[in-house]
């Protein structure tokens, strides 16, 4: 083991961990929202809104980021009618590009795990609320919202953690993260092992934290699911 | 003693509730065939009827859970309206059904407490986010109806960690908490092992003798006699026959009625 | 019409390889599933039952697998595999290379990885069996196998199929990035054919179709395998 | 060891080095000039695609016995593998969009002979004026990189990208203003633009960017190498280099 | 009518069960402090007791779903032998386990049918894989069995398909299908409604009429009045009282029984 060449690579990669954590923030946070609406449509009585959102799903679960990260960043600029529209400016950036590809992706996944926490709310704690009086927003941010985030959450970790290392894909369109970083490592001093488990040892720990996160993020809402506290 | 097939007339005045010629089709089935009753203050009215003569179903419509095909609706002297959509009725306004169920208890036969809040925060929730009423009072009348029911040394537990019958009684603490003209209970004690069901009778009794006006759907006949009243039988969608509980169970009712509490030796 | 010819099946068409390149994907996927069903239900079984090592096994195992880019863990079995191989193969006296073949090293890849969620999958789907079904099947004097085979395995798949139905979809996608062992997939075809055309776009979108295309078959495939495993269940018990 | 079949390995997606035809067969520069070194060597050869990004730990490990892939020699990979003599030597220049302001910089047409090291060139600080506040896109970790970061990195916005071909299309969007690399790489570019693209400035030639593009060998193999460095000596020797070069990239590379 | 606090002799008889002395916690909780009873071929015992007194608890432990502490069992005249392991009683061989519980036939109070198998094949699981009776015969057993508790009609359909009734008249034939020698039956019927509870019984009256021996804890104050031979009364993890309905419901037991059935107006 050569100490002093893992050393320095992982100072390297170390230097490119912010890039890839504003790409997993970002693309987390748009990809959540861009998921509430697509749930929002999907759920919609109009066929048209729900046909369309499950298009969209299956077109951004069914198919490998890589793909739409390219159509995205390369497909997009070959039309002129984008180029020469106000987007233009936006689109132009690689890292709005990475984000933006990221956000689709997960919101298509997201909106799948929502939907799914959707349906675990009991009919007859909506009634109760109903009966009450509740409707609407009211509703779904007391009632419908809170539990179907609860039921969600385990899957919604397992999504999380994949968008970390889905980042990796971000240097196709030249933002240089982690793990493009390691790649162009790899093609400068051709060590692959060594500087792809420098890599291996940051995601693992990136995502660990988070992980452990989510957990104390789902131990902290279920408290209504544990035992009672013992009165002695 | 009356047999009930006849509309009554939808007198607007002191009635809490007023119903009046209520249908309801489910498909092809046809599960409400015009009812109509009225409950004037502090009225405790029991509906007896065996299993699928539509008694949830009636209590349903009347808070509008389910919309009724047709008929009218009076809740506290205030008219329901509705209009015609695509030849199905619907409220007009979704405010006022709002509003109409905030005035409507309704207690559930499964609790239907929500689980991921405390007891205190299940009561507190209406008053503060519907009646949008101070935090600090709300809590306040919640404790002393929870103190009430009884169950005041669990308000911070949650719904999972009660038995049966505390979690009833919460539920009726949350219904109480909108302080609604009228009460709807649907079978509240049947799914109560014979001590719970004493204890949330008991809570049913003292709201009586305060005068709150109640339906109670029930298969309990002592509550039924002693309790309410007066008494409903409900038969295939309609009211077989109605009338004081003395004279219903002295055996001055229609023969269907006899034969249903047949098994009861009160 | 030149988008005809060359996504056709002409002489010059690159129908044939597309085609071939997402049988190829399909092929990778379907075995990686079946490793990863293999290591799934250990890794569930030591993580249920096990005691403190075996259950720290499992875990150690879900948190790796799940937690480190699926590009390394295939350079890792790839390399690694392969350097493995040889050895065992120079200490029984063997000069020269003995290699994983790609396509073993992409499966094997692509199913350890697939194990790690499939093991999630299973855990999961034991615990939704109702405890008052194994207390029933007890009581009736059931020895552990029995329980087992009549109880448990059946609704445990039951339960399972929704979970396995994701995890198929994410294999077949990890299954792109086997292209670095040189194996002829659907998205190293696709890229080929774009670096040998310089029609990127066109052969990236017909690449991303064919992922569509398989994705739907699989999706109805699933689709079926739940209604059929649901079928002792109510109508509107949690279906789409 | 006895040399009776041996395997290479190329990419088959850089076009014209070698390319996969739509039946699957490899072609190309690369693959013609491969059979004629084997023919030479009366060594049987199997031609196998690989993909780049693990095609030099795979020789390491045994997986094929020759790199034959546009690979320049380099000090660094020469760390890890070893090299035949160059059987190509290619220019690199800068490509730009055919409207743009760019175009026609000083220098269009001709070629410049650098050495390693060489600072100070007239021509290179014309462009350093002509470029200032571009946007220049290279290929990540090529020897070109480390050009254009040292002579522009100060004056011109740099993006390095995984691919070629990447950059390319970014170039024709007008993401980027310019391109650097190699000049037969960008001649096939330029055919498929339509004529959009053209080079600016001068060509890069001689030995700056390394003595040109060799074969890949296991450094234990010297036999191998010692065989394959004859053939191409006879190839370039006989003109073989030079036809199969007019042929597949309009111009001569031999080195 | 015994106060029961001392410790009855097994006599390995004819007793279908006997019961010595068990004793059973829960981290600290004592939940049955010294338990002893006895089973005589025929019998049927009604287990009453408030909520938490223990009585699932017990029967759990009888057919060794939990482990007592401490204790002996005999079924049908054969001793479970125990021995300890870390401190801690454990069955000494999985296999008497296994053949002690395919003679204890235990219904629970949520049915716990197997929801992947339909009706028929839940019958037949036991005889068919524990028993390894031929699969014909069982059948034919299974739907003699499904028409005596009257749900023949039923047995190609799976569990979620049926009414509650339905599903606990399942569960019985299920383990009658055991050809158990004690029937042990915890709250059959507490989650039924009114009517579903008189058809469950009734299947149980007729089981008791045919000599079956049946441990069975209720609620239902008519059942262990009019169909068991003998009441016990557990209270805080004890036997209270015990003794024949007769002299127990005529106000010849202990003050809290009397308490217990308070509301009972039998
Ligand atoms: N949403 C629905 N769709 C179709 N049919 C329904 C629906 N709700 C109720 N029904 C049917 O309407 C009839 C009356 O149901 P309802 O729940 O009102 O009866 P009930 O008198 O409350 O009976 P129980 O005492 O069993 O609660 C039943 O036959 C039931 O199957
Ligand atoms: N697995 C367990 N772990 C800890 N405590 C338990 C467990 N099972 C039961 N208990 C406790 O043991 C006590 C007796 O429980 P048990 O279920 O035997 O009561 P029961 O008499 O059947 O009551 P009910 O009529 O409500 O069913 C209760 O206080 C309960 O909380
Ligand atoms: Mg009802
Ligand atoms: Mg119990």
């Amino acid at each position: 083991m050569d100490f002093v060449f893992i050393l320095q690579t992982m100072k390297t990669l170390l230097a490119a961990v912010p890039m890839t954590l504003a790409l997993f923030f970002l693309s987390i946070f748009f990809g959540g929202l861009l998921a509430l609406l697509i749930v929002w449509m999907r759920v919609a009585k109009n066929p048209i809104l729900s046909n369309f959102a499950k298009g969209y799903i299956f077109v951004f679960r069914g198919s490998p980021l890589l793909i739409q990260m390219f159509l995205v960043f390369y497909g997009l600029g070959q039309f002129g009618f984008i180029r020469y529209s106000f987007l233009w400016p936006f689109l132009r950036e690689p890292f709005v590009c990475a984000v933006l590809s990221l956000a689709l992706c997960t919101a298509g996944y997201t909106a799948e795990i929502f939907r799914s926490g959707l349906r675990a709310v009991p009919v007859k704690e909506i009634e109760a609320a109903r009966s009450i009086g509740m409707s609407g927003f009211l509703l779904v941010r007391r009632i419908i919202g809170p539990i179907a985030f609860r039921h969600a959450l385990p899957a919604y970790s397992t999504e999380i953690v994949m968008m970390v290392k889905s980042t990796a894909l971000a240097s196709l369109v030249t933002v240089w993260e982690v793990t493009g970083v390691a790649q162009r490592l790899i093609s400068q001093t051709y060590r692959t092992m060594e500087v792809f488990l420098c890599a291996a040892a940051i995601y693992l720990i990136l995502n660990f934290v988070i992980l452990q996160a989510m957990a104390l993020l789902e131990h902290r809402l279920s408290q209504h699911r544990r035992a009672a506290p013992r009165l002695s | 003693m009356v047999h009930e097939h006849s509309i009554e007339p939808a007198t607007a005045t002191v009635n809490r509730l007023s119903v009046r010629n209520i249908r309801k089709k489910f498909g092809s089935l046809e599960v409400l065939r015009g009812i109509s009753l009225e409950a004037h203050d502090g009225d405790v009215i029991s509906i007896l009827g065996s299993s699928g003569s539509g008694k949830s179903t009636f209590l349903r419509c009347i808070n509008l859970l389910e919309i009724a095909d047709d008929g009218e609706i009076w809740v506290d002297g205030e008219h329901i309206n509705m209009i015609k959509k695509h030849g199905r009725n619907v409220p007009a306004s979704s405010k006022q059904v709002d509003h109409i169920r905030a005035e409507l208890g309704m207690v559930f036969q499964s609790f239907n407490l929500w689980s991921h809040m405390t007891i205190l925060q299940n009561v507190i929730e209406g008053p503060v986010h519907v009646l949008k009423r101070p935090r600090a009072e709300c809590i306040a009348e919640a404790e002393a109806l929870l103190e009430k029911v009884g169950i005041a040394e669990k308000r911070h537990a949650y719904p999972a960690h009660l038995s049966g019958g505390q979690q009833q009684r919460a539920a009726i603490a949350r219904s109480l908490a909108m302080k609604p003209k009228v009460m709807l209970f649907d079978e509240p004690t049947s799914a109560l092992d014979p001590e719970l069901v004493g204890e949330v009778l008991r809570v049913m009794r003292s709201l009586a003798e305060e005068g709150m006006t109640m339906l109670v759907v029930t298969h309990e006949m002592n509550f039924a006699r002693d309790v309410s009243n007066r008494v409903v039988f409900m038969r295939e969608g309609q009211i077989d026959c109605t009338g004081a509980p003395a004279e219903m169970f002295s055996g001055e009712s229609s023969p269907a009625f006899r034969q249903f509490i047949g098994n009861f030796r009160g | 019409m030149w988008i005809v010819e060359v996504l056709g099946f002409g002489q010059k068409g690159w129908g044939g390889l597309l085609v071939a390149g997402a049988l190829m994907t399909l092929c990778v996927t379907i075995v990686a599933l079946l490793i990863g069903a293999i290591l799934g239900t250990l890794v569930a079984w030591a993580k249920l039952s096990g005691g403190g090592v075996a259950r720290t096994l499992g875990n150690a195992y879900t948190t790796v697998f799940r937690g480190v880019p699926e590009l390394l863990i295939i350079y890792l079995v790839y390399f690694g595999g392969s350097g493995a191989v040889s050895a065992i193969g120079r200490s029984l006296g063997y000069e020269g290379f003995l290699g994983l073949p790609s396509f073993a090293a992409g499966a094997l890849a692509v199913g350890i990885i697939s194990g790690a969620y499939q093991a999630e999958v299973y855990r999961g789907a034991y615990l939704a069996i109702p405890k008052g079904e194994l207390e029933a099947a007890e009581a009736i004097g059931m020895h552990r196998s029995l329980l087992f085979r009549r109880i448990i395995a059946p609704q445990v798949i039951r339960f399972a199929i929704p979970g396995i139905g994701n995890v198929w979809q994410l294999s077949l996608k990890d299954s792109a990035l086997v292209s670095v062992t040189g194996l002829a997939d659907l998205m190293r075809t696709s890229q080929v054919a774009a670096g040998s055309t310089r029609q990127y776009l066109l052969f990236f979108i017909a690449g991303g179709c064919l992922y569509l295309i398989l994705t739907s078959l699989s999706d109805r495939l699933f689709n079926r395998a739940e209604r059929r495993a649901n079928r002792s269940m109510p109508s509107s018990f949690g279906q789409a | 060891k006895d040399w009776k079949t041996v395997t290479i390995t190329l990419e088959g997606a850089y076009a014209p080095w070698n390319v996969t035809n739509p039946d699957g067969t490899l072609g190309g520069f690369e693959p013609e000039l491969a059979k004629y070194l084997c023919d030479q060597m009366k060594v049987e050869c199997k031609l196998v695609a690989s993909d780049w990004d693990g095609m030099i730990p795979a020789l390491n490990a045994g997986k094929f016995d020759v790199i034959m892939d546009a690979l320049s020699i380099t000090e660094e990979r020469k760390q890890v593998i070893d090299f035949s003599i160059p059987y190509a030597n290619t220019h690199a220049g800068f490509a730009t969009q055919k409207d743009s302001p760019l175009a026609n910089a000083a220098g269009t047409g001709a070629v410049l002979k650098l050495t390693p090291g060489q600072t100070g060139i007239a021509e290179v600080e014309a462009m350093k004026t002509a470029f200032k506040g571009k946007t220049i896109g290279i290929q990540a970790a090529t020897v070109y990189a480390k050009f254009i970061y040292d002579n522009f990195g100060s004056i011109a916005t740099v993006r390095e990208y995984k691919t070629g071909a990447e950059r390319d299309l970014d170039l024709e969007s007008g993401r980027i203003d310019l391109a650097f690399d190699d000049a037969v790489y960008f001649g096939t570019t330029f055919e498929k633009a339509n004529g959009a693209l053209v080079f600016t400035g001068p060509e890069f030639g001689g030995t700056i960017f390394g003595i040109g593009e060799g074969l890949g060998l296991r450094k234990a193999d010297t036999d191998l190498k010692a065989m394959f460095d004859k053939a191409i000596t006879a190839a370039l020797a006989d003109g073989t280099v030079k036809t199969l070069s007019m042929k597949w990239f309009k111009t001569d590379v031999s080195p």
